[in-house]
């Protein structure tokens, strides 16, 4: 028990310190984890939304097939990623092994199906009540997944944030393609795993409440926004 | 679940992963059990996490190397007494096309010195282990401390063995290998070894018993029967023949007493 | 309402005549069934432009189906609805409105659930203002123009829901109990733009229950019983001499079995 | 790219071959996963429900919490779930630690939050239309909790597969608290980090090939019986 | 509805006499704001058993907000409701039962719904089945018992939330607008039904635009506008000579502002 307690004392210690290579590691997961989402939600929103209004045939399949990918292992994911980019591999011109970037696109490939296939699930449930009425106004395609997201839009917050959860607390992708390098693409999921393997066990969770903080931060944040956003308009 | 027949005779080793990775483990431990029944369940994590498990009296024999912890582990009552099992050595590893110009050579410290002149990018484990121990010893040796650049040429992927390798056939970065998973590993793409022979590389293991007296639950008749066992002649020469690509990956140095 | 010059009626004329006839609009000895339940019945059926047809029927006759059958929302299962012949089609689904029994409105206030439809419509932006106040001083709205559409009253509810069709500026109107919830001013409110329609040239199909306003507003009336056309004969005939027994006891307002 | 050449040769290679050790490996990683999602269901269903509905202060934070645990690293929480297991910790006398048991008690504390706060927010949009008749009735708070939670069990079905994404997908805190102990706790995800860390990549990805085959055939499986059942009874 | 032997008066004299006084029910200076508009202005109300009680009130009154209020369903944001002088409490809600303007069912059958509610209110399991074709055959929807309840016809909901409530055999019944989508015979049913209830001692508050319905049923009305009491009288005296500009008004059809 005396780990915890530890672990603890470590986190505040760690915080109150301002460590600049702590803040450092902080930043950069924030960065990485923020983009990741970002563009997991591009690309998951609208392809849910299409896959709850769309009447194409594989229409089902595909539904299986995105929520089977809410499964894909991070380290797979990482493999391919480290593959593709690699310099033996077809994109490694480009340079990106070891970089952020790297990291932002093995999270984008992670998150999007589980920003895809949430949305696919809340955009349908609103479509049971808008179709007729979308349909009866002679609404095109695009127009009906625009008003669906848009109308969803509180709901499908709380599918961001399973995005933004998975993103921040994922390692076994970013450690493959960003190769944990210190002051280069070390994130705060990174150093736990170095911290754990190392047997500094209780700075490894001391490192992980404050990962926690973090995300209890971002989501409080998230939360009050909307609440606010809820409360002011009703466009 | 294992075989039913040691559902309840096994004892558990924390060991590195330089072991598991280079098949030794899968080699050596069925022999063990077929003779004794004993089913050997192994942890294969860093060398830091290895020993603080055994602290934590989650195994009962710890099998790494990094000698200097481990007699601090010994000491401090965590273990019975520590003995010396096999070794092997260390190699420096690099692109074939050799940007430091050290292919071949066989002073470890002048290769790195050329390392950090020329500035070739190195992937250090940056992990604590016993091999980054070594690494950083060596780095010293020479009269230089690369953590100044870390993050420039020189780069502390904080990863185990394995994960250092894939990075630095993926950056084209010159590492440090203990030579059991460097020949055992699969992703070598055009990597060869640069340096290797020099006495300052050698490598070896230790075996401890987790002290029954800290740790009331260690079966300490079923890890000692395995300590006996792996140093005994019998286990020492399991361990001479055991080898990959017709190589010998480690080579036994018990001293039984 | 209360303002005669926003009718849709004037609108249409300053709206481009769209291309393409949808007269006659016909179903074909259409049926709509739901699991083993024929609900609409091989209902054949034309619809042209002049009269305005009251469509009566007691519960679950499949009045709001017939509807929902000529809006093309619904797919028959057997025979077929046409348009000028064809099957409607995009360009044509858009001068086809409906209005619903139970409103279906956008978790949005009331005016951006019109301006929606304005956009949906096709109205260019620059005009969408002005149409908005339009139509919301035609369902008189103005007052809580920016309450959230879904907290209304349910007789706001239904006068939105209406304007909002009438956005469309439709050749065929289509309404499903219209005034159920209405009080009597924005009953008689409604009546009055539905004869304006009308007057225009806009087809209307309107479901009501209420006989009086059925026989203010009928120039013909289709009766429907169970999935069938009962009787389809000019109001004064209806009401004086209903021909079907079924529609006798609806009117005396007997149990139908 | 003949990396991925390679990969899918080594996947169909390993099915065909009927591998009895990959059997091993693929049945307990369903084992510990299966059971790991229905726990997580058991504890995060009503949970979710009971936040969606309930009306007690904090409820704002506790779901604020539970969203951000969606963010929980899986390193600590193997790390958390191996110091109380540990022969040191409280619970160390269950000598639970690298048992396929440990492994489910991880991954139930890592997809609980997931399915608990998504169930949050399915169940909260069915509440809005459900609340006013339910209380009308004068239904107590388990009755409006079941009953919510058997209406919207079919968008509910999407919950429990994103847990089950991530648990199936999940390799941090099983390696830690099961310790990747060949034929007694490596799992896919395992062998996939061990094979990845023994430079076999090819055969890594064709595993990691495997694992998502296994994910479409679950998710196909349950979405069919979603299928028949929906298409069945309307009870 | 066509069988009176199943009316709900009689099933409230086989279920054991709830503790507990409702009576009178009141609103006390009772207001209900949403933003800065007030929806409900200082109402002030005593309800007693007896009198069949007709709300009437142009659309947005406040009609379906008061009995919201009176049902305990929405908190006044001043004045209070109270039951006996208490507020309502969990022993005492199950004895006032509501149907809402919009029907509100579960996605589950109509036999579903039904047996749900049955459960919710109590009724013991072994009861349960002869209860539910009691109500099924009183809404007349035996043949309809396991569609879907939302796909019904909009009669069909309004008849499902009817006995639904009904089920529930309470003290005070408040309807809203229960017949706007039922055919002349429903509605003729539905009357009875209400009549009888009430002639058992069943205390009705019913909302309707019906101004034929509100004279056969009304013992007395009130007149809300403007979420306030207009006008509180016998129901001859109302329709006869009104007292309010807005009641005379609104019976006349005429614009309301
Ligand atoms: N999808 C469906 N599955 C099964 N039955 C259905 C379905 N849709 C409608 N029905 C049934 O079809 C019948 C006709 O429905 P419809 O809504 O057209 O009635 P209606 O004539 O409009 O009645 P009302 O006057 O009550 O509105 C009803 O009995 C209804 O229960
Ligand atoms: N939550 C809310 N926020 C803002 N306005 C509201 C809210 N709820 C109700 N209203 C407004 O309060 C007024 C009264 O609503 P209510 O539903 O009581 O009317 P009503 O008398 O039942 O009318 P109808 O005859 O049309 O059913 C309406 O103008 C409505 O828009
Ligand atoms: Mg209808
Ligand atoms: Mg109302």
């Amino acid at each position: 028990m005396q780990d915890f307690g530890a672990a603890f004392g470590q986190a505040f210690a760690l915080i109150l310190s301002g460590d600049a290579d702590l803040m450092e590691i902080i930043a950069l997961s924030l960065r990485v984890t923020i983009l990741a989402v970002a563009m997991a939600c591009a690309i998951g929103l609208p392809l849910g939304a299409l896959l709850a209004v769309g009447r194409f045939p594989g229409r089902g399949a595909a539904t299986v097939f995105v929520n089977a990918l809410m499964g894909l292992p991070p380290v797979v994911v990482g493999l391919g990623v480290y593959l593709l980019l690699s310099s033996a591999g077809p994109l490694g011109v480009l340079q990106l092994l070891y970089t952020p970037t790297a990291m932002v696109i093995a999270q984008t490939i992670l998150v999007t199906p589980i920003v895809a296939a949430l949305t696919r699930q809340v955009v349908e449930d609103l479509h049971a009540e808008y179709d007729e009425l979308l349909r009866s106004m002679g609404a095109r395609r695009l127009g009906v997944i625009a008003t669906l997201l848009w109308d969803a839009r509180y709901s499908l917050l709380t599918t961001a944030l399973a995005g933004l959860g998975r993103a921040l607390a994922e390692v076994g992708a970013v450690i493959i393609v960003g190769g944990n390098i210190n002051h280069v693409t070390r994130v705060m999921t990174t150093t736990i795993a170095l911290e754990t393997s190392k047997g500094n066990l209780s700075l490894a969770l001391g490192l992980g409440i404050i990962l926690v903080g973090l995300s209890i931060l971002v989501n409080g944040l998230v939360m009050g926004l909307r609440g606010s956003a809820a409360r002011l308009a009703y466009a | 679940t294992g075989p039913s027949q040691a559902e309840d005779k096994f004892i558990v080793v924390q060991s590195t992963t330089s072991t598991q990775n280079s098949g030794l483990y899968d080699y050596l431990l069925p022999i063990f059990t077929r003779e004794t029944g004993v089913e050997v369940r192994v942890v294969a994590v860093g060398t830091g996490q290895a020993i603080k498990n055994a602290q934590n009296c989650d195994g009962d024999v710890l099998l790494v190397h990094a000698k200097a912890s481990e007699e601090k582990f010994v000491a401090a009552g965590y273990g019975v007494s520590r003995a010396d099992v096999m070794y092997n050595d260390f190699v420096i590893v690099g692109p074939g096309s050799d940007p430091a110009g050290i292919a071949g050579g066989k002073d470890v410290t002048a290769a790195l010195t050329k390392i950090k002149d020329s500035k070739a990018v190195f992937a250090s484990r940056g992990d604590d282990s016993g091999t980054n121990k070594k690494e950083m010893a060596l780095w010293k040796a020479a009269g230089i401390d690369p953590t100044a650049d870390s993050g420039s040429w020189y780069r502390e992927t904080g990863s185990g063995m394995g994960a250092t390798l894939n990075a630095s056939v993926g950056m084209g970065a010159y590492t440090m290998s203990d030579r059991a998973t460097w020949i055992a590993f699969g992703n070598k793409g055009d990597f060869e070894i640069a340096v290797e022979g020099d006495e300052r590389l050698f490598n070896q293991y230790g075996v401890i018993l987790v002290n029954p007296e800290t740790c009331a639950n260690v079966k300490a008749d079923l890890g000692q029967a395995f300590i006996n066992w792996i140093l005994s002649d019998e286990g020492q020469s399991a361990i001479a023949d055991y080898r990959r690509d017709g190589k010998q990956l480690f080579f036994p140095n018990a001293k039984m007493s | 309402m209360h303002d005669a010059l926003t009718s849709p009626a004037r609108q249409r004329t300053t709206a481009a005549a769209p291309a393409g006839a949808i007269w006659p609009v016909a179903l074909e000895d259409a049926s709509f069934a739901a699991g083993d339940k024929t609900l609409i019945d091989r209902l054949s059926l034309q619809l042209t432009p002049g009269l305005r047809s009251i469509v009566m029927g007691p519960n679950g006759a499949g009045k709001s189906l017939l509807l929902r059958l000529v809006a093309g929302l619904l797919r028959p299962s057997a025979g077929r609805v046409t348009f000028a012949g064809q099957p409607l089609d995009e360009t044509l689904r858009r001068r086809v409105a409906i209005v619903f029994q139970r409103p279906v409105l956008l978790r949005r206030s009331v005016a951006a659930n019109l301006t929606h439809a304005l956009k949906t419509y096709g109205v260019p932006r620059g005009q969408r203002a002005q149409r908005l106040d339009e139509l919301l001083s035609l369902g008189q709205l103005e007052s809580i123009a920016d309450s959230p559409a879904r907290v209304l009253s349910g007789g706001e509810q239904q006068r939105l829901s209406m304007v909002r069709a009438l956005a469309a500026e439709p050749d065929l109107l289509l309404l499903d109990e219209p005034t159920a919830s209405l009080d009597p001013q924005a009953t008689a409110a409604i009546e009055a733009l539905v004869s304006q329609a009308a007057a225009k040239g806009v087809k209307i199909v309107m479901v009501t229950h209420d006989r009086g306003q059925a026989l203010r507003l009928a120039d013909e009336v289709l009766f429907l019983h169970r999935g069938q056309l009962a009787e389809r004969a000019p109001a004064e005939t209806f009401f004086a001499q209903p021909q079907s027994a079924a529609a006798q006891a609806y009117l005396e307002g007997r149990l139908l079995l």
